[in-house]
């Protein structure tokens, strides 16, 4: 029996379905999870998945973070359950307080979305440990509140404990300027940081959508977002 | 140097989308007896020299034209005490 | 305040009631007089003014609009027609598709984000309402001159609302449209359109059938949106105490929308829906009066029961309320229990507020009182038709005579590659990614082509790799010139726009967007328009299957160019198959189907150099259309092109300027024998495509169009990359290297709204 | 019933790209002599009942943890008078 990766549908979540499709691809069963069960159907690990829950309304994540199933989520994730955030799901996070950090609008006042080129900075998390460290990779985003902050002390702590994973490097697309005015940070992160994880690398959030980023015909046309899911399928097999 | 602040709201008849979620989340945080949430945007602004009537004119007209969609929005102006 | 029952009508027939302030015309309320036999109800009067407004009873255009009925091409493909919320097409394997555009010009004038938020809404709740799941939305739209400071106002407005409700919704955008021109100044054009996917036996039709069905209002609370007209019957006639001005505009919930969609097809799916509606204009009073006209039975309405926003509603205006994101379900009792099961599942308000009944009657109660008793054909069906006059205005002979074939042409090389700069970075030729990129294309992870590719294509089985494709066009300037001829290449545009993607065109949709009615040149020019575009439909075998007018486009006597907007919907088998726009691989064969003539009249260049808009259309052939067609989808099928671009406004070398830059690779062009390089690069002869052939298929695809009878001229190779300094050339004229041509298309949009 | 209001602000070392882009629009408005503009979120809520200090308390309690994010925003509660 293959690992049982849970994905949640909240309300006005939106690549849910994608990311099913992306867990089945890289060979583990995707699980569905309702926002209002708290039941975790005894899923292996759990995906928040992109959108807009709660139509992103007071802030992007607020009102989810206090769904029931968030309620075990945050439980479980605190004695090691395997979490990835991505894009509304790493706002989710933060607002949950798993991850460090808050996300606001982009600075550009704008949605974005575009190709995206990223440097993974650390291949140790339970989410990125088929990928090399330094190696760049193209995953598409789109979002409207991708800005990451935090204090200066935290950027300074996460760097040096290195959790900062993913960081938004220069890409062709940008450069042959797609997206006009927008460089190579595409929402005014702070140290350009996309993604990050909590101390022990079992939470990690990004932005931008590996689940978009699976097949060769749609998304962007690359492979790159399958070891996200692969990473994640050996460690549950291994351990 | 003064502070006016623009507050901006939706006008009561019109749909707030934002408010209403606010409102419907708050029963399960654990809060009752909050029959109604509306969410607007305030505006700070900073003005050099003395805020006069002609200043609150100006801003007026500014809150009026370019911070609220009157179609939609109410606005109010008001001088804030210096800190 | 005494409420205007149906017996207080009989009883006091003298009253006078505001008609003319609901927008009826004299002979219109005597007609609603006549069908009652007494005077309106308030209420009654309320619903009728909205259902026979021109914007629910098509009552200028619907003579017109018969014609594509009348001249439809038989298709074995249709399996709903124009009437309902939108036509429905087969697209093979067991699946249907469902589509349909309409505008929101004027909110989204007024109030530029939620007019275009709730356009989409409303667009994606009519194919949510033919029980089909919403997979893509296409936004064609116009504004004023770029450099207007108006437009720095309604674009970034527009495009942040057809983004916020769209992505929030999770639709991708995969397609549309962004035309600059100084007539759509103060009537900007917001179009909407959007695609559904379902099975065949998952067809739903709006309709009550089954006395003693429940109907079901589910969605937002109803209120005071739209309903300025009521707020008259409201305060001035009954109570003046009430507040008289009611919002114009609405605000949209795009989360409500989203919740709405997933509780309605999950209803569908489990089979709990007898017919069903979306609340658009006309709310509450279409909806009941449309669903029970369309059934067999009668209806039975308790207005006190529907959920209310603003308690202070009088029943008039909840009759008429345009709130956003509601949708009307008529389910069998013994299903009610399970249908608000869901809507709770989904956190959706929903409450039974009547039933089908025996009769043939609509009757609404309120306060126990009955104030509405009509037979709902006369309120949905029944509305008043009109045979406006129309003239061909006397100013089109001067209009086609001045001929854009005598402008001043490009002397030499140098000249040549100043205008294609020029050409290539107008507002209108320019790259649209600022807009484009603020647009979800990806979500459901099902998008095989999007902006700024000919057509956008879906994938909707995963399997298989069966897919859809859409693309909508329309040029006003063409219109302008020749309405008939102009509508013609609308579609053939978008008809080509779908080929060349690889997909096979199958049904048309359309909004038909002009200026007032009551202008006899306006109504000549849509009349010339709707004759044009059936005939066209006719001939290419792709039924009209719904679609969407908009009149008053204009500002006094200023009317906006009449600009049919036409999409056309195709289905490719394996969506692998596609062919793409970006050039792919060095030393590719270019090559260009049909044939050019000297056809600069409503060109792009006759716009950017000249500021001309003068002479005739270019010609339309619409047998060589279809053969244009069928060699491009061979072409995707069998392999034998890699890369494949129509040509339309600015010619081929707008063609060649955009597979190039998509690419990242130049070319080499050379002028073929009997035409000089401006004719070439510049003229806009319809049914054309450049294709890029792989050397090893050049004698396949030459015998192919040889023996099919399709000019095809090899113009040219794919030549050098972008980072090594790559051209595109047209030798012995001029040389451009792609970063000049790429700062040329890209820069110019951000430059305008920055 | 009374109203509270909460005013939701970014703190003042978080850049307000929104603020900033009202501020560089009001030259081209024609409005000189406002050195900075930052813009926040005003919630209206309608309180059943009296609103005394455990109700005002729990305001601030529901502030602190929903209404803003103190990781990046302060905020305001303050009891509007009785229209
Ligand atoms: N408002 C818009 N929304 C989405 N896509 C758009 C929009 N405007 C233009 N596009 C896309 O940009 C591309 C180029 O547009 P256009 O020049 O009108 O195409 P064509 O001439 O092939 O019809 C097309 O893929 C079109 O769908
Ligand atoms: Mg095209």
């Amino acid at each position: 029996m293959t690992s049982r990766i849970g994905v949640v549908t909240f309300p006005g979540s939106l690549d849910d379905r994608d990311t099913q499709r992306a867990i089945r691809l890289a060979g583990a069963e995707p699980v569905a999870l309702w926002h209002k069960d708290k039941d975790l159907k005894q899923v292996d690990a759990v995906v928040l998945p992109g959108g807009f829950s709660y139509g992103d309304y007071l802030r992007a994540g607020a009102i989810s973070r206090f769904s029931p199933v968030m309620e075990t989520i945050i439980a479980e994730a605190k004695s090691g359950l395997p979490v990835l955030g991505i894009c509304n799901g790493f706002q989710v996070l933060t607002e949950a307080h798993l991850l460090p950090g808050a996300m606001l609008g982009n600075n550009h006042l704008h949605f974005i979305c575009r190709d995206q080129k990223l440097r993974v900075e650390n291949s140790a998390t339970a989410w990125t440990a088929d990928f090399a460290a330094g190696q760049e990779i193209h995953i598409p985003l789109k979002n409207m509140d991708g800005r990451y902050v935090a204090d200066a002390r935290t950027l300074d702590m996460l760097e040096a404990e290195g959790r900062v994973v993913f960081r938004y490097v220069a890409g062709a697309d940008e450069e042959a300027g797609a997206v006009p005015g927008v460089g190579h940070n595409p929402n005014g992160s702070l140290r350009d940081i996309a993604g990050i994880t909590n101390e022990t690398g079992s939470v990690v959030g990004l932005m931008p959508h590996p689940e978009h980023a699976v097949e060769s015909l749609v998304g962007n046309g690359r492979t790159d977002g399958l070891p996200f899911f692969t990473s994640i399928l050996k460690r549950l097999v291994s351990a | 140097m003064a502070r006016v602040v623009v507050d901006v709201m939706l006008k009561p008849e019109i749909l707030d989308p934002q408010g209403q979620a606010v409102q419907r989340a708050l029963p399960r945080l654990g809060f009752e007896g909050i029959s109604d949430v509306r969410q607007g945007k305030r505006f700070e602004l900073e003005v050099d020299g003395p805020v006069d009537d002609a200043a609150l004119a100006r801003i007026h007209e500014l809150a009026e034209t370019f911070l609220a969609n009157t179609v939609i929005e109410n606005f109010t102006v008001k001088v804030e005490e210096e800190k | 305040m005494t409420l205007d029952t149906v017996d207080n009508a009989t009883r006091t027939p003298d009253v006078e009631l505001p008609w003319a302030e609901l927008g009826l015309k004299k002979d219109e309320y005597e007609r609603v007089v006549e069908i009652l036999g007494r005077r309106p109800t308030g209420a009654e009067l309320a619903m009728y003014s909205v259902m026979w407004s021109e914007h629910c009873s098509y009552k200028s255009s619907k003579v017109h609009l018969r014609q594509f009925g009348e001249k439809a091409p038989r298709s074995d493909a249709l399996l709903v027609g124009i009437g309902e919320n939108a036509g429905v097409v087969d697209v093979g394997q067991g699946y249907a598709v469902t589509f349909k555009v309409e505008s929101h010009n004027h909110p989204s004038y007024v109030e530029p984000y939620q007019g275009a938020a709730t356009g989409v809404g409303g667009i994606v709740r009519d194919i949510i309402a033919m029980g089909a799941r919403p997979v893509a939305v296409v936004d064609p739209l116009r504004f004023g001159a770029a450099d207007h400071p108006d437009t720095k106002r309604v674009l970034p407005g527009v495009v942040a609302g057809i983004g916020g409700y769209g992505n929030c919704l999770g639709l991708p955008n995969i397609g549309g449209e962004v035309v600059f021109d100084a007539c759509y100044q103060g009537n900007p054009l917001v179009n909407a359109g959007a695609i559904g996917v379902m099975r065949h036996e998952d067809i739903h039709l709006a309709k009550a059938s089954g006395a003693g069905n429940k109907v079901i209002l589910y969605g937002a609370r109803t209120g005071g949106d739209g309903i300025g007209g009521a707020s008259i019957l409201a305060s001035e006639t009954f109570d003046d105490a009430k507040p008289s001005k009611r919002p114009a505009v609405q605000v949209g919930d795009p989360f409500q929308e989203k919740l709405l969609i997933e509780c309605t097809l999950e209803a569908f799916a489990e089979k709990l829906v007898v017919g069903i509606q979306d609340l658009g204009a006309a709310g509450l009073s279409c909806a009941t009066s449309e669903l029970a006209s369309n059934g067999s039975g009668g209806m039975h309405v308790v207005l006190d029961d529907v959920p209310l926003r603003d308690s202070t509603l009088s029943p008039e205006e909840i009759l008429m309320s345009e709130s956003q994101e509601r949708m009307c379900a008529v389910v069998e009792p013994e299903k009610v229990e399970r249908f608000l099961a869901i809507c709770e599942k989904w956190d959706v308000i929903a409450t039974v507020i009547g039933e089908v009944t025996d009769g043939d009657r609509l009757e609404i109660y309120w306060h126990g009182e009955k104030i509405v008793d009509v037979d709902p054909r006369t309120v949905a069906h029944d509305g008043p038709v009109y045979e406006r006059p129309y003239a061909r205005p006397d100013w089109q002979d001067a209009l086609q005579a001045d001929d854009a074939n005598k402008l001043p042409r490009p002397a030499g090389g140098d000249q040549l590659r100043d205008q294609v700069l020029r050409l290539v970075g107008s507002p209108n030729q320019a790259s649209k990614a600022w807009i484009t990129s603020q647009y979800d294309h990806l979500v459901q992870g099902n998008t095989v082509l999007a902006q700024p590719q000919d057509s956008g294509m879906i994938r909707i089985d995963e399997e298989s790799g069966l897919g859809v494709a859409l693309a909508t066009d329309g040029n006003g300037r063409y219109a302008k010139l020749d309405p008939y001829h102009g509508a013609q290449l609308a579609l053939a545009e978008a008809y080509r726009n779908v080929a060349t993607t690889g997909a096979r065109p199958l049904a048309v949709s359309d909004c038909l967007n002009f200026g007032s009615p009551e202008d006899p040149a306006v109504m000549w020019q849509f009349a010339e328009a709707v004759r044009g575009l059936a005939d066209a439909c006719q001939e290419l075998g792709t039924p009209v299957t719904g679609g969407n007018v908009s009149l008053y486009n204009q500002t006094g006597e200023a009317a906006i160019h009449p600009t049919p907007v036409v999409a056309v919907l195709g289905v490719i088998d394996d969506v692998a198959r596609r062919t793409p726009v970006a050039f792919q691989e060095e030393g590719q064969l270019l090559y260009l189907l049909g044939d050019t003539r000297e056809e600069f009249g409503g060109s792009a260049w006759s716009q950017v150099v000249h500021d001309h808009l003068g002479g005739l259309p270019p010609q339309v052939d619409l047998e060589r259309e279809r053969l244009l067609a069928e060699i491009l989808i061979a072409a995707s099928r069998d392999g034998m092109a890699d890369s494949a671009h129509d040509l339309s406004d600015g010619g081929l070398v707008q063609a060649v300027t955009e597979s190039a830059l998509l690419g990242g690779k130049g070319a080499r062009l050379v002028v073929p024998d009997g035409l000089d390089a401006f004719t070439f690069l510049f003229s806009e002869s319809a049914g054309r495509a450049l294709v890029a052939v792989p050397r090893s298929e050049e004698l396949r695809f030459t015998d192919m169009c040889g023996a099919r009878g399709l000019p095809a001229t090899r113009i040219g190779v794919v030549d050098g990359r972008e980072e090594d300094g790559a051209v595109v050339e047209v030798q012995g004229e001029f040389s451009l290297p792609l970063t000049e041509l790429r700062t040329a298309h890209e820069t110019t949009i951000p430059a305008v709204l920055a």
